[in-house]
């Protein structure tokens, strides 16, 4: 861990708070990117059993 | 053309709405904002151009929503864009009419307003010719806005959070102006810069506007 | 090149098929390269002698300012490319983008904020580049908004194009109009997060690998997202079309 | 004078309505439009009108020669019935406007403010406008909606009136209006086929 001095607080936070809101990100798009495409195969596959 | 004109204007004076509304709005921004900042006349003078200007755009964008909707509820839309009047135009119209009953009263009653706020006299004039050259380009930006939102449930909301980052230029350039004016500055740079807004906005924004306008009516 | 080849791409199968086999490279690169340049931004960069420690945000500042606004220029470009080819994916692909630039956006104004907390002595300042970011917020707002609130998927493309184009517009003139507006303020203000002249080469190449691994991330989220935005897509006209045999 | 309209294809909220629609009118003609509801008669009139794009297909109309009227008559509420009409008069480039009164007898409510009219009173102003309009083509979308069976024969008369002036008349209606000059097509048949349903791009129309 470099020492970072007074300004520790400031580049910590922007730190933590980026990288939170990056992974935030990438969480929602790969939960909806995986729900999603399960919905559509559920779909597809009920619309060809019906014809 | 001319029709469209009067009929709107008709409208306006008889539904009761658009044309004294917009006027009452900005009285009473101006009215609450010595309640919220305190009766000092010499800090209501620093910002009176600043606060003749938001309440101007604010009552602008009140009567927006107005401007399409109650032609998209009734059908005369549909009729309207398959009249010989090219959409074009038909937007042009609506928005001079908005500016006629929204804008241009806001700017005849503006130095009233000044006078309760304790603007220093020599910023009159230039508040005055900012607001008339600023106004016409927010009815052209809100009537691009009401536009967009015509026939959403919950258009109004939206259009505010469209057309309010479109006003910025106006805003900034008009109030800058006006301020400039009151603090006795030499006003020619943001006079310029408005009227360049407002004339290229005039000039290309219906073009948007009538895109979209088609896009909704289909 | 080919251009006509390139078109290809603008169908959807063929968009699902071709990221597949992409995304994965793309995704790995990103992460690889943002891990990369943020460890040796943060431990092994020498502090700023005038801005001390607080230098190291700059890893985050620059590439994500910059993406914000590149993330607005690919919609422009994709808006563009719907309103005169109407490809669906470049559509869809807007709107995918739209969220991660917004984020971008928001990253960027916050590590500013809090950079120019020590510097400044104060969370916010109208600095002009700080406001115009904040004007970009707002269009992305609007932007996103305006995809949410229309339900047919066409009108919605077009509605939105027309708008980020339009936008586009309003927004350069806001920048303008922002230096216009506070020029006196801050004008000695020689001590900023992202001029030039403060980064020295040691902040300059990890700095680099920083912007590289922001922009393989954009890329790899927007290539996710829009595959995710066509298949809803695909998803709401099975429904739809469900509906109607019924 | 005449309105054609080959291989039609034509789609309501990205979903095909109809297919394959062809037809022609010549002045004089008309043509009343059946089907059950939902159908697309709607989407298909306001194709016509050029109001949307078909998804393939031709509609070849005259230039300036069509008015279309929908179900909302375009009546403002607190206008009179003489300004209203007026005002449609004007804006397709006329000024007369006592013959419209006169065939939907809407003369003794002239100075009435249209918000004070009966459904019906309404419906017949709105149709008064396609008279002022002097265009050739009308493209109707249930024009007889709340009008009593004294009402009907007059818009039939107007109707009757227009074709023997040389005009045309596209009707979707699902009363009988004893228009028996009048061609009848039931778009019923020409109701779009569900697309193959691996056809990935096909999913975005």
């Amino acid at each position: 861990m470099p020492d970072l001095g007074k300004y520790a607080e400031a580049v910590l936070s922007s730190y933590a708070v980026s990288i939170a809101l990056i992974a935030g990100l990438i969480v929602v798009s790969v939960l909806r990117a995986n729900r999603v495409s399960k919905q559509l195969q559920e779909i597809e596959n009920k619309v060809k059993s019906n014809g | 053309m001319i029709a469209l004109l009067i009929r709107d204007f008709r409208l306006a004076m008889r539904a009761g709405g658009g044309f004294g509304l917009g006027l009452a709005f900005f009285l009473i921004v101006v009215t609450l904002v010595p309640f919220g900042v305190g009766p000092q006349s010499t800090l209501l003078a620093t910002i009176a151009p600043g606060i003749l200007w938001l309440g101007a755009l604010l009552a602008c964008l009140l009567s927006l929503d107005r401007i399409f909707a109650l032609d998209w509820e009734d059908g005369s839309l549909d009729l309207l864009a398959t009249s010989p009047l090219p959409m074009e135009a038909l937007v042009t119209i609506k928005a001079l009419a908005h500016w006629l009953t929204t804008g241009l009263p806001l700017v005849l009653a503006a130095p009233v307003f000044a006078l309760l706020l304790n603007m220093p006299t020599e910023g009159y004039r230039p508040l005055i010719i900012s607001l008339l050259l600023g106004t016409p380009a927010l009815s052209v930006i809100g009537t691009f806005g009401a536009a967009l939102t015509v026939g959403l449930k919950r258009g109004g909301l939206l259009l505010s959070l469209l057309v309010l980052p479109l006003y910025v230029p106006t805003l900034i350039f008009g109030a800058e102006m006006a301020r400039r004016g009151a603090e006795g500055f030499d006003t020619t740079t943001p006079l310029l810069m408005l009227a360049g807004i407002t004339c290229g906005t005039i000039a290309l924004l219906p073009f948007a506007s009538a895109a979209v306008l088609r896009v909704n009516l289909r | 090149m080919n251009l006509n080849a390139l078109w290809e791409y603008a169908n959807p199968k063929k968009f699902i098929q071709t990221t597949d086999r992409v995304l994965p490279w793309v995704a790995g690169l990103a992460a690889l390269s943002l891990v990369f340049g943020l460890i040796w931004g943060f431990f092994f960069t020498p502090e700023d002698y005038r801005q001390g420690s607080t230098v190291k945000i700059i890893y985050l500042h620059v590439p994500s300012a910059l993406m914000a606004i590149n993330a607005w220029m690919m919609m422009l470009v994709t808006s563009l490319v719907w309103i005169v080819r109407r490809h669906h994916v470049s559509a869809l692909a807007a709107r995918a983008a739209a969220p991660v630039g917004m984020v971008m956006t928001v990253i960027a104004l916050i590590t500013g904020a809090i950079w120019g907390q020590p510097m400044w002595g104060t969370w916010w300042a109208w600095d002009p580049r700080l406001t115009s970011f904040l004007i970009l917020f707002l269009f992305y707002l609007g932007y996103i908004a305006l995809w949410e609130a229309i339900e047919n998927d066409d009108t919605a493309a077009d509605l939105t194009s027309i708008l980020c184009l339009v936008g586009s517009v309003f927004a350069l003139l806001s920048r303008y109009a922002v230096n216009f507006w506070n020029q006196g303020l801050h004008q000695g203000a020689s001590l900023s997060l992202d001029k030039e002249e403060n980064v020295a080469d040691v902040f300059w190449y990890p700095l680099l690998v920083c912007i590289a691994g922001f922009a393989l991330l954009f890329i790899a989220l927007v290539l996710l997202r829009t595959r995710t935005e066509i298949r809803a897509r695909r998803m709401r006209v099975l429904l739809a079309r469900e509906r109607m045999g019924a | 004078m005449g309105l054609t309209v080959s291989d039609l294809t034509i789609a309501r909220g990205g979903i095909r309505v109809l297919e394959g629609l062809s037809f022609a009118l010549g002045a004089g003609q008309a043509l009343v439009l059946r089907g059950p509801n939902g159908v697309g008669k709607t989407t298909l009139l306001r194709t016509i009108a050029g109001l949307q794009p078909p998804v393939s297909g031709r509609v070849k109309v005259p230039a300036d020669a069509l008015v279309y009227a929908g179900h909302a008559d375009g009546i403002k509420a607190t206008l009179t019935v003489r300004e209203n009409l007026g005002f449609w008069a004007q804006a397709f480039g006329n000024s007369d406007i006592t013959g419209a009164m006169e065939a939907f007898q809407l003369a003794p409510l002239g100075e009435r403010p249209a918000g004070a009219l009966s459904a019906g009173q309404k419906r017949r102003l709105g149709l008064a406008r396609l008279l002022v309009t002097g265009r050739k083509i009308w493209v109707l979308d249930e024009p007889t909606v709340s009008l009593d069976v004294e009402a009907v024969a007059m818009f039939a008369s107007a109707v009757r009136a227009h074709l023997a002036g040389g005009g045309l008349a596209v009707i979707a209606t699902h009363i009988d209006l004893g228009l028996s000059e009048a061609q009848v097509l039931d778009v019923g048949p020409f109701k779009a086929k569900p697309l193959e349903h691996d056809d990935f791009d096909g999913a975005f129309l």
